[in-house]
């Protein structure tokens, strides 16, 4: 058993290696934004929105010009910002005052639940549906996991939203429609703040992994090898939730992990029409408000976590396809 | 129909190819050949043979041995790494495009799918018809009834002009790809495993008409099978490939019956044959992949007459009797 | 010349075509929407909301701008079938106008999605080499964006307009379409009758154009197809989100948006222009769904008893 | 008595719209310990009638008529988890497509290790040393190795062992082999042929071989069907049949085989399409000696006496039979 983690260990160091190049394109495209925002840099910095540089006086022009390093090459700027970045400092936010990184930490947890709870609803619901709809095929459950697909598919979130809104928090009065309770303040509060907003993103999600997982579950249970298992003797269950599921995930998998990095990221929609005061929800506010430092540091946020979602991905990946880490390692 | 090629002397071999050498790296990306080293496919490795006019070679051998890859190479189909293909005294290899467009002409190849070797998305006067209209230049009319008469040639007729591949069975998919090659009125036709993918009656019929077609036409064939059988019956002479290089070449007959090379003999041993059970002798071990092979026969790790020499040193292909080559030190 | 029976004329034997497949291309499209119900559903719906989008504005009594303060908020009625907003101006219209607004950027944003995406994935792949590696870490790199945070980041960029939009929505599915395109390339690359096609003399274009294209084509219309519903569905949030389409232009997502504030008061103003949304992104899924179950021979499979 | 009894085996296909018999009345048996070769070319229905025994067809396929006696029980009436305890424990099975036939994600010992899991009960532990054993059995090199290596790392051959081996790992008295070296290089088919028959006499294997290819049935076999177009054709011994055919379909087969310096004979035309079967005999169309009753009336089966005793005879489908002293 020692040379499959062996092996498993060498992938993953590779892999790794491999996300290198991936984050620093991103990092430079999150970087090129800056420049390329229309507007003078260090007016807007200043909390200006006109190009008007006699509205501030020339020496402190002048200093933030150096302070922001504008007076170097642009590659030299460049690598000035992602050293920064690395330890963390985004510079000020022009809004609130106070340093980039404090004010994205501070919305990062509401992110997190939210993430979590919905991503959590999708895949209960998604999984057992998805094998269950593709042995099921052609029957009321297949077609009604096709309903669900395309309703989740075609209806927008913020549509779906309004709605669960309109039924649940106005007309029943069950729930609270917009906000945000941090849970060690009140944990059951917390929760109902939560369960709508969580509930829509799940179900979203969740009709969009039923996609891929039904047809791909669809697919294998016509390849040779279930027919091979069917052979052995071994009970249909067993063929399905040992060998058919097994090389199923990897499309499941790969779907989740997509949706994943969504969901951590914060949904702008559900987040703006819940005021659930996330990180997405602090992207738009940064974007009315025309904080660059901001919206650079959430952007960069957001695409990391893409990038380190896929990694732990393809780790999963590997697990399941004893191909892959044998091709590579 | 058959324009002389280089008319001069009709005793030169038609085909001639020497020392055709072809590698495939198969290391992966950069990456992994840093961290590995470069591994490649001597997928064919020194191979030459001629073939006469009007004459069939059938070249056998198991997946790997490098067959296909030697027509593929023959027709440019793959970039060569060296040597010479000479058709008709004219160097294949170095002939420019314009050259080769002509070039094309004389070669025409015959693949061992039918069912992906035509476009799925052309209806069968558009198969052919391609061909005439880059060649000779044909269109419209003229090229229909050129189409037609070729369509008849292989046993098909004009009520299949209009029909896609998918309309077809494997066997008549097959004449069409024949049709298809003869319409540049080829001197020479590479055959690839054709009618190995054909169910045992519709083969017989493709192998009928080839013979048919070669007779009348006077077509030379390099005709590639891994069935010993298929070779016996269409070629004049056969070649044995094991790993990237021949091992054995010569008439069919001296081949088939008094073989020189232990593969070749371990061929004839491990092919079941009807009325005779039990004779099998099979031969141990998997087809070799030439992957970074050392110096020696390519075959001698299977091989029961297996001395140290053989992995020692190159083995040439030598003439052990008239017209019948060998590479064997044991032999 | 031959007295073997299975000579020359054997070959000819009457292949039982059924009758479908001598009809013409029409005709088989036509075939397709009738036989599949998901795409006559899907059509049905698609040709109603472009009815409504080009031709029901000019139907209505209303114009979507036009105020009527004695008239606010007015509940579903005869006269004013979707009801009215905070100004009294009438929903139906303004859902009307909206359509055809919806209609111009996902149209535009997908095709001109197609139109960067697919050439450059058809001349990277054929090109291969570097060009085709640093054109894919390029893509990767996009990819690793979620769409929709892409889509923002853009349009606050370039400031909001149809074109904007159009390129704001279309960037992120570039990588799609040139994905398509370089994986059908590089598979049809590997088939045999493209090396069939270099033996009888075939040159690089014909290749492309006469043996790999139509290959390429039914993948990308499916693409298309959904990429349309996408499309849609991105630009109406953007609108709602406040940073696409902004007054006097009327978009779903615009409506919505403002509906958003009258939830309680006038729930119509949210109702209509969301179902309006939904069922034309849900006209398009239907059609690309079935073109695909269609083109797909997994899920068509055929009756093969070997 | 016969340790196989397929009687009158009918399996119908619905395709939605149109249906196809796939196969048609077909009835052949099979002793303890004797290989019977199912012959036939594509469309013909070997591969159904073999699905059919082990009840693994698809969906859509349906037995509508027949039985097949397995040990004194009829598979067609058997309910699923009855079937279940039949195969893999009394009835194994190999397929055609070794490069597909194993679960990618596996380890190959495994995928035998849960067959005796299964079915004996077995113990992880002594499932990996019987599993050992086993492909020690199939001549798996370094078979304690080889037990947590994946699929992908086998080539052709050695997975075609590794099918075996779990066909084989609880002892079956029935073995089906389905074209199970169709795929795979000229001298791996020797080497999996000769293993093959190995397994039968030292395990005294009832043998079901399904293949498109004469001579391997020979080298195989004792006794051979032929089908042609979901219809049986020929049943004998292999001697009989490969020697001194009587049907001429088996006869054009026989000729399709290529001979130095011999016109190739063989069959004209191609297979009927199956959802427009021709009246009459099914061979008709194709036959050189058709005459006007052979497109009329399907031919019953005729037996010719056995020429040797203790031979169980020779039947054939067929109006005008070819001439027996012949060849």
């Amino acid at each position: 058993m020692a040379a499959p983690t062996k092996r498993m260990i060498r992938y993953t160091l590779l892999r790794a290696l491999q996300m290198i190049p991936t984050v620093l394109l991103v990092t430079v495209a999150v970087f090129v934004l800056i420049i390329i925002i229309p507007g003078d840099p260090v007016l807007s910095m200043l909390g200006y929105y006109a190009d008007d540089v006699t509205a501030v006086p020339h020496e402190i022009y002048d200093r933030m010009f150096r302070e922001l390093r504008l007076d170097r090459p642009i590659p030299v700027q460049y690598l000035y910002w992602l050293g920064d970045a690395l330890q963390g400092d985004f510079g000020k936010s022009v809004v609130f005052r106070v340093p980039v990184i404090d004010v994205v930490l501070s919305r990062v947890p509401a992110t997190l639940y939210l993430g979590t709870a919905s991503l959590l609803i999708a895949i209960a619901v998604s999984v057992p549906f998805g094998v269950w709809a593709a042995v099921k095929n052609d029957t009321w459950v297949d077609h009604l996991a096709s309903g669900f697909v395309l309703f989740g598919i075609a209806v927008p979130g913020f549509w779906f939203g309004m709605i669960v809104i309109l039924v649940f928090a106005i007309y029943l009065g069950w729930l609270p429609s917009i906000g945000y309770v941090p849970p060690q303040e009140d944990f059951l509060r917390f929760l109902k703040h939560l369960i709508l907003p969580a509930t829509v993103l799940g179900l979203d999600v969740a009709a969009n992994i039923l996609r891929f997982q039904r047809t791909d579950f669809l697919d294998q249970l016509h390849q040779d090898y279930v027919r091979t298992a069917r052979a052995k003797g071994l009970p249909g269950q067993l063929v399905i939730w040992k060998h058919v599921l097994k090389n199923s995930l990897i499309a499941t998998v790969t779907v989740v992990g997509l949706n994943t990095a969504r969901l951590l990221g914060g949904s702008t929609i559900i987040e703006t029409l819940f005021s659930y005061p996330g990180l997405s929800r602090l992207l738009i506010e940064a974007i009315y408000a025309r904080d660059f430092p901001v919206i650079q540091a959430v952007v960069l946020w957001m695409v990391v976590l893409v990038v380190i979602v896929n990694f732990f991905v393809d780790l999963i990946y590997a697990y399941l396809n004893p191909r892959i880490r044998y091709a590579t390692a | 129909m058959m324009e002389a090629l280089g008319a001069t002397d009709s005793n030169l071999p038609l085909l001639r190819v020497r020392d055709l050498v072809k590698y495939f790296d198969v290391s992966g990306g950069a990456f992994r050949r840093l961290l590995y080293g470069r591994r490649t496919v001597q997928a064919v490795d020194g191979v030459s043979f001629e073939v006469a006019r009007g004459e069939t070679l059938g070249l056998v051998g198991e997946s790997g041995s490098g067959k296909s890859t030697t027509a593929k190479l023959i027709a440019r189909l793959l970039p060569v790494m060296s040597g010479d293909v000479l058709l008709a005294g004219r160097d294949i290899l170095k002939a420019s495009t314009n050259e080769m467009k002509a070039l094309r002409k004389d070669i025409q190849f015959v693949f061992q799918d039918p069912f992906s070797s035509l476009n799925p998305r052309m209806r069968t006067e558009m198969i052919i018809g391609r061909a005439l209209s880059i060649h000779f230049g044909f269109r419209g009319e003229a090229r229909r009834e050129r189409v037609v008469q070729l369509l008849e040639r292989v046993g098909l007729s004009a009520q299949h002009l209009e029909r896609y591949p998918h309309e077809f069975s494997g066997g008549q998919r097959q004449r069409i790809a024949v049709a298809r090659a003869l319409a540049t009125e080829p001197s020479l036709i590479l055959a690839d495993e054709p009618v190995s993918s054909l169910d045992v009656s519709i083969q017989a019929q493709v192998l009928a008409l080839l013979q048919d077609l070669r007779t009348r036409l006077g077509l030379t064939m390099v005709f590639i099978t891994h069935d010993l059988n298929v070779a016996e019956y269409v070629s004049d002479r056969i070649a044995v490939m094991y790993g990237g290089k021949i091992m054995e070449e010569g008439a069919t007959d001296d081949v088939m019956q008094r073989p020189l090379h232990p593969y070749t003999k371990a061929l004839l041993d491990t092919r079941p044959r009807i009325g005779h059970p039990g004779q099998l002798r099979p031969l141990e071990g998997e087809p070799a992949v030439p992957l970074n092979p050392g110096p020696g026969c390519r075959f001698a790790s299977r091989c029961p007459l297996r001395i140290a020499e053989c992995t020692e040193q190159a083995v040439p292909l030598v003439e052990k009797r008239m017209g019948h080559n060998v590479a064997c030190v044991r032999s | 010349m031959n007295a073997n029976p299975m000579d020359v004329a054997s070959g000819a034997e009457p292949t039982a075509a059924p009758a479908w497949r001598q009809e013409t291309l029409t005709q088989r499209v036509a075939g397709f929407f009738l036989r599949d119900r998901r795409a006559m559903v899907g059509m049905i719906l698609l040709v109603v909301m472009l009815f409504a989008a080009f031709v029901g504005p000019r139907l209505v009594p209303y114009e979507p701008d036009q105020p009527n303060v004695r008239n606010r908020f007015a509940a579903p009625s005869w006269s004013h079938w979707m009801g009215t907003d905070r100004s009294g101006r009438d929903l139906l219209s303004r859902v009307l106008a909206g359509a055809s607004v919806s209609f111009r950027v996902a149209i535009g944003a997908a095709l001109l999605a197609l139109l960067i995406g697919a050439p450059l994935g058809a001349v990277t792949s054929y090109i291969g080499g570097l060009v085709d590696d640093v054109t894919q870490r390029c893509m990767d790199a996009i990819i690793a964006f979620p769409a929709r945070l892409l889509a923002i980041v853009l349009v606050v960029l370039m400031g909001p307009s149809v074109v904007s939009l159009w390129f704001a929505i279309a960037f992120s599915s570039i990588p799609r379409y040139a994905r398509i395109v370089r994986g059908s390339v590089l598979d049809q690359k590997e088939r045999e009758y493209v090396e069939a096609a270099h033996a009888i003399g075939e040159g690089r274009l014909a290749i492309l154009f006469l043996y790999i294209l139509p290959n390429v084509l039914p993948p990308l219309a499916v693409q298309v197809t959904l990429d349309f519903a996408s499309a849609v569905t991105v630009e109406a949030s953007l609108s709602f989100l406040g940073l696409g389409l902004v007054p006097p232009t009327i978009s779903w997502g615009g409506l919505l948006n403002d509906a958003q504030q009258w939830l309680e008061e006038a729930p119509w103003l949210a109702i209509f222009p969301g179902a309006a949304l939904a069922l034309t992104v849900l006209s398009f899924v239907l059609i690309g769904d079935a073109i695909r179950d269609h083109l797909d021979p997994r899920t068509r499979r055929r009756g093969g008893t070997r | 008595m016969a340790l196989l009894d397929v009687r009158n085996l009918t399996v119908d296909f619905d395709l939605g719209a149109e249906s196809l018999r796939a196969v048609d009345d077909v009835s052949f048996t099979l002793e303890p310990g004797e290989a019977l070769g199912i012959v036939g070319e594509s469309g013909s229905g070997k591969t159904v009638t073999a699905l059919s025994i082990m009840r693994l067809l698809d969906p859509r396929a349906r037995i509508t008529h027949g039985r097949i006696w397995f040990d004194g029980q009829d598979l067609v009436t058997q309910d699923e988890s009855a079937m279940e305890s039949i195969r893999g424990r009394r009835i194994g099975m190999v397929f055609q497509e070794p490069m597909t036939s194993l679960n990618p994600g596996y380890t190959v010992g495994e995928q035998v290790a849960e067959v005796y899991r299964h079915h004996l009960r077995l113990s992880h532990a002594e499932a990996r040393r019987r599993t050992i054993e086993m492909f020690e059995r199939v001549k798996l090199p370094g078979a304690r190795e080889m037990f947590n290596k994946y699929p992908h790392e086998f080539s052709g051959g050695m997975r075609q062992r590794v099918t075996i081996a779990a066909a084989l790992a609880c002892g079956p008295s029935l073995l089906i082999a389905d074209e199970p070296t169709t795929a795979v290089d000229v001298t791996i088919q020797a080497q999996i042929l000769s293993l093959l028959g190995q397994l039968q006499r030292d395990m005294d294997l009832a043998l079901l071989f399904i293949s498109h290819d004469l001579a391997v049935v020979s080298e195989l076999c004792t006794r051979a069907a032929v089908l042609y177009g979901a219809r049986l054709m020929e049943v004998g011994s292999t001697d009989a049949i490969f020697t001194a055919p009587r049907h001429p379909y088996t006869d054009g087969l026989i000729n399709s085989i290529p001979q130095r310096g011999q016109p190739l004979q063989g069959v004209p035309g191609t297979i009927f399409d199956l959802r427009t079967p021709p009246p009459g005999c099914r061979f008709h169309p194709r036959c050189a000696h058709a005459r006007p009753l052979c497109h009329r009336d399907v031919p019953e089966f005729t037996r010719s006496p056995a020429n040797t005793p203790g031979e169980r005879g020779h039947v054939y489908a067929c109006h005008y039979p070819l001439d027996s002293s012949r060849g």
